[in-house]
């Protein structure tokens, strides 16, 4: 499987992003600049954490302008998938491919801690290979991930099974502690009405690897590989 | 040429802006034998304040070991240090002060702090893979201490995390004595191939200064001498720096980018103290060149600058490179990538001279020689008087505690014991993908990808302990730093300090100076731990009065493979714990005597030789696997690390049966250097005592692990409620509460 | 340059509705700080712009277009162009 | 609860010279975008208070005192309290 990683001014988990799907998920990765326009040649576009213009005026605001933008709006058309982690997920939102915007966390601070995840939707490339309801431990890493969404449009999400993943508990309940950002309804990751672009704030590259501390986020990409090869 | 020569000598009020005295003007007049003009004068007071010319620290730093087979580069030859870690890779790494402008604007001055030592690090042609933070506040039941705290930390962490550095390690110590003039040294540790490192020289003549990144403002003038001040909110002039990681990344990687794409760039050098200035100075100083200057050139972000105010502009995020003749457009060419703007702005010449010209008009001609050996000054090194008092320790007049458990709960939760997550959690320490063991431990450990290896970082530094005794104080930060890393497994290999002071025109702060640092000295060579690199920052007061001495020492270890590697978390029911060390607990400077009995008095101990032995133990025993969990026993005593074993493993301990002799309090939290507390499965028991007798390392088996309890001696309390104390007890400090309890 | 140049006063805020993490905090501290009598606070976002345009109507029209595309998130913000006057033209900034 | 309500548009801005290195992105974000006859981007905060006070004056002496207290940081920025007017009292917010 082909990927790109897009790299803009001030991604800064797009070195670690690229050493995952190549070294542990064993995909032919390659970096795309924001300024390319050309994405042709990959299956999976991935929009990986980081502070694509310092975050300054809104998370994700400017990068979602950015010429690259244009091919991955293709390339979501074309029904392939689209990843975006963290900052990723926040230029999603920005660039309209996902609905709903960013706040600040509730505690008004930036928070770098494991967090523990529900997958509420097997029905996506990311989470294909995941159980229903499976819980996994995974890092957050970002001041910017409280979630919100109009009444009208988180119905929708609810009625077409686009939550992908909840914050929860590590026994797999819902809990005001086990939501580290105030996101509205718990909400994790979400994907849009074909199902292709997920966005989620949680980092599953950094839990890919038993050394660093855990390996649930190998079910991301294991579902990746899964759905291209079906 | 058209110096304007200045006949009369400059007014009392000038030389103080410039932050030289009468004899250092009369001096660098002799020098160049005819008046310096007002630009020369605030180039030569940047280049001789002790920030940049360190002139009362530079003879005693000479005292501190700084060789040994894996020094690459060592102090004062470079932005940073080098060490060698094998496979063809160096540790780059320096720590760096910026007390005086986080005094003034916490979030923006600890946020430039962290830029200035990030730049440091990728000067040299490093990736950064790790940031660390050595932190001192005021109390935070005050609430301009607060502020302060909360501001600083935040800085940090902006800083840190938009970069995609991860802040892996530091330390937070609470004390009255930084009220007002808060502590913020910021460590940075850069990875690199051998023959990649890249140096700061602007050597050969006609070769190319390029100034790259942020425009100039008139920001931090005068940082450098207002470092070098009493009092630094009266005395500061300058704007504020406000800091810019976006462009400072930019920076970062496009300075990569070409190193690794070209050879057009020969040198490269960060824009810090005293700005283009000393960093023309400093290059040229490197080479043995001249520089000449064409500050027209010189992108401003303020209209009607003047060539004072451009030449002492400490406006951030900015670098100047020496690009080889002819080529500077291949460098500008990947800075256009990046976005960022560059400019040519003069050359390299070969008359030893800074000339600095505007539109053609000389601006400022001097020898570079004369900016980059400051005169020096040394005195007589007098032991304080204070010294005589808070010495002796009459423990008879102190009661026991009546109820162990509560005293234990209380210690948990004072701001300099209780856990540092509310702190660390705001800092992104996983980005990079590199972070074995994150800040909590007792030193961080970084794997190396590619290699099977990991690296141990620990910044440590004790002032309470210094103030009581400058040596012993210095002495302990080395080994203390040392004794952290060792616990994960890894070997000390070298180390970078900040030295923060009061003023040494102070007799008893220059004793504490002069001591502090013979006590590092003592403990380097004992632990064979060459210094690669350091700062020094003096005149730290708070209302008149010096804060404690603090060294801050970071400290690098390699541990060869990173499977090895210990945590200090109890991991399994049924594991033995035993003390390792000959150390004998003593109350004696330590935080349960300041909390307790709000007393900073006694006098602490170091054997180095029981120190060096313990650590080599703790080494031995987990390269063979040996070891469940290994934890440095320090602020707080041997009741303190327990519980923090406890809490990392979420498993309890049955000590009920503590070996004592002689008080109670002086064995629950009495501290003393050279003890590691360790657990082990009872099979590997023999073992571990065989590997203790072979180095003489006393070792001493005190309980078990397991239970949802602390039982430790008399003390007696549910894991879960301890946890909750020391979870909370910073938590709530941080955000103006009283502690539980 | 041809045409003058203008200042304009663009103030950005969070919907009515939209929680406003920052204020809530912002309220807090105050209320800690013995002022009691805060009931809400809510921050918004004050951007000042200069910009070359031919005329105040023109420099009104490219003023919003800028709020349309890049400085604010209409699905939790709105905006106003409070002011928009011209300007001196003195020393020309760097670009 | 004695006295009115009311609500305080407080405006905090850089100072001059002070470095505003989200203006200079922006600024250059617009420029990416086409908007090249921008000259000047500074961003600054707006912050909406809303107090019980006796009197117009006691409400604006306690914003100001809200804003040397904490909202602002003279060192790098400056205030001014740009409007005050009563509100009425509608549904009560929660504390
Ligand atoms: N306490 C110290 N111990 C060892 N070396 C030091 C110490 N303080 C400064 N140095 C060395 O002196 C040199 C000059 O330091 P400094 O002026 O801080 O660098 P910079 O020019 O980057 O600000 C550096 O190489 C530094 O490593
Ligand atoms: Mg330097």
């Amino acid at each position: 499987m082909n990927a790109a990683v897009v790299v803009f001014p001030g991604s800064n988990c797009d070195a670690d992003t690229l050493h995952v799907l190549s070294n542990v998920a064993g995909m032919h990765a390659r970096y795309a600049w924001h300024a390319d326009t050309a994405l042709d040649d990959v299956d999976l576009v991935v929009l990986p954490g980081g502070f694509s213009h310092g975050d300054y005026l809104r998370t994700g605001a400017m990068a979602a302008r950015a010429p690259v933008m244009t091919a991955v709006r293709d390339h979501a058309a074309r029904g392939r998938p689209v990843l975006g982690i963290c900052n990723g997920f926040q230029i999603l939102l920005e660039a309209g491919l996902l609905p709903g915007a960013m706040l600040l966390n509730d505690s008004t601070q930036f928070r770098c801690e494991w967090t523990h995840l529900r997958v509420e939707s097997t029905q996506t490339p990311c989470t294909s290979a995941a159980g229903n309801g499976q819980v996994l431990r995974l890092p957050i890493a970002h001041a910017e991930g409280n979630f919100v969404i109009d009444p009208d449009g988180l119905a929708q999400l609810h009625d077409q099974d686009r939550v992908v993943f909840r914050y929860v508990s590590p026994d797999g309940k819902r809990s005001a502690v086990a939501n580290p950002n105030g996101a509205i309804d718990d909400i994790a990751g979400i994907c849009n009405a074909g199902r292709n672009v997920v966005g989620m704030m949680p980092h599953p590259e950094r839990a890919s690897e038993a050394a660093l501390g855990g390996e649930d986020g190998r079910a991301i990409w294991d579902s990746l590989l899964a759905a291209a090869g079906a | 040429m058209t110096l304007t020569p200045t006949h009369e000598p400059p007014s009392d009020e000038v030389l103080r802006e410039v932050a030289l005295t009468r004899d250092e003007y009369h001096f660098a007049a002799d020098l160049l034998d005819r008046p310096p003009n007002p630009v020369e004068l605030g180039i030569i007071g940047g280049m001789w304040s002790e920030h940049c010319g360190y002139k009362h620290s530079r003879p005693l730093l000479g005292r501190l070991p700084s060789e040994g087979p894996h020094v690459l580069i060592g102090p004062g030859e470079e932005n940073a240090g080098a060490v060698d870690i094998g496979h063809g890779l160096a540790i780059v790494m320096k720590v760096e002060s910026h007390n005086h402008p986080s005094a003034v604007e916490p979030f923006q001055g600890a946020a430039t702090g962290v830029g200035g030592i990030l730049r440091d690090i990728f000067t040299m042609g490093a990736r950064p893979i790790a940031l660390l933070d050595s932190l001192r506040f005021g109390p935070l039941d005050d609430r301009r201490g607060r502020y302060l705290a909360n501001g600083i930390v935040g800085g940090i962490g902006w800083y840190g995390n938009c970069m995609g550095v991860p802040t892996v390690g530091g330390e937070v110590q609470v004390s009255a004595s930084y009220r007002g003039n808060p502590l913020v040294n910021a460590m940075c540790v850069g990875l690199i191939q051998h023959e990649q490192l890249t140096s700061a020289a602007a050597s050969g003549a006609g070769n190319e200064l390029i100034l790259v990144g942020a425009d100039t403002g008139r920001d931090g003038i005068h940082g450098a001498t207002f470092a070098s001040v009493d009092d630094p909110e009266a005395s500061h002039r300058g704007v504020v720096q406000v800091g810019n990681p976006f462009m400072e990344k930019l920076l970062l990687e496009a300075c990569l980018e070409v190193l690794q794409t070209t050879d057009a760039i020969l040198g490269l050098q960060d824009l810090g103290a005293t700005g283009l200035t000393s960093s023309s100075v400093e290059s040229a100083g490197r080479g043995g060149t001249g520089v000449v200057l064409n500050l027209e050139h010189v992108a401003r972000r303020a209209a009607g600058m003047t060539p004072y105010e451009v030449m002492l502009s400490e406006s951030q995020e900015r670098m100047l490179v020496v690009a080889a003749r002819g080529r500077a457009h291949e460098v500008q060419r990947v800075f256009d990538k990046w976005g960022l703007h560059s400019d040519v702005i003069g050359e390299v010449t070969e008359t030893g001279l800074l000339d600095v010209r505007d539109n053609g008009q000389s601006a400022a001609t001097l020898p570079i020689t004369m900016l980059t050996d400051a005169p020096t000054y040394t005195y007589p090194v007098e032991r304080p008087a204070y010294l005589d008092e808070v010495g002796p320790l009459d423990l008879d007049a102190l009661p026991e505690p009546d109820d162990p458990t509560s005293a234990f709960l209380q210690l948990l939760a004072s701001p300099n014991i209780a856990s540092r997550r509310p702190i660390y959690r705001q800092y992104d320490h996983m980005v990079g993908a590199n972070t074995v063991i994150a800040p909590g431990g007792d030193a961080a450990l970084l794997r190396i990808k590619g290699t099977p290896m990991a690296v141990a970082l620990s910044t440590d530094g004790n002032g309470r302990t210094t103030y009581l005794d400058p040596f012993v104080g210095g002495a302990a930060a080395i080994a203390e730093s040392a004794r952290n890393v060792s616990c994960t497994g890894a070997r000390p290999l070298a180390f970078t300090n900040c030295l923060n002071f009061g003023s040494p025109e102070q007799s008893a702060a220059y004793y504490q100076l002069s001591r502090a640092i013979d006590g590092m000295a003592a403990a380097a060579r004992t632990l064979e731990t060459p210094v690669i690199s350091g700062n020094v920052s003096l005149y730290n007061e708070s209302g008149g009065e010096a804060i404690w001495p603090t060294p801050v020492v970071g400290m690098l270890g390699v541990l060869d493979e990173a499977e090895w590697r210990c945590g200090m978390g109890f991991a399994n029911d049924g594991d033995e714990i035993a003390v390792l060390g000959a150390g004998r607990p003593r109350l004696d400077g330590s935080e349960f005597l300041s909390i307790a009995h709000d007393l900073v008095a006694g006098q602490p101990e170091i054997d180095l030789v029981d120190e060096i032995a313990v650590q080599r133990l703790v080494r031995e025993l987990i390269a063979g696997r040996l070891l469940s969990s290994a934890h440095d026993c320090s602020d707080g005593g041997l009741a303190v690390a327990l519980a923090e074993s406890a809490f990392a493993g979420g498993l309890g301990v049955q000590a009920s049966d503590l070996p004592t002799s002689g008080r109670l309090d002086e064995s629950l939290f009495g501290e003393s250097q050279s003890r590691i507390v360790v657990s082990y499965p009872p099979l590997a028991a023999a073992a571990v005592a065989a590997a203790a007798a072979t180095l003489s390392v006393p070792i001493t088996p005190i309980g078990l692990v397991g239970g949802a309890r602390l039982r430790i001696g008399p003390i007696d309390v549910p894991l879960a409620r301890a946890e909750q104390a020391w979870s909370q007890g910073l938590e709530l400090a941080l955000a103006g509460h009283a502690p539980p309890g | 340059m041809t045409g003058q140049h203008f200042r304009a006063r663009v103030t950005v805020q969070l919907n009515a509705g939209v929680n406003d993490p920052q204020g809530l905090t912002v309220r807090g501290s105050l209320h800690d700080l013995g002022f009691a009598e805060v009931r809400e606070v809510r921050i918004g976002k004050l951007i000042n712009i200069e910009l070359a345009a031919a005329s105040e109507a023109a420099a009104a029209e490219r003023a919003e277009a800028m709020c349309r595309q890049l400085l604010v998130n209409p699905v939790i913000e709105s905006f106003a162009i409070e002011a928009l006057e011209p300007v001196a033209d003195e020393v020309a900034q760097p670009a």
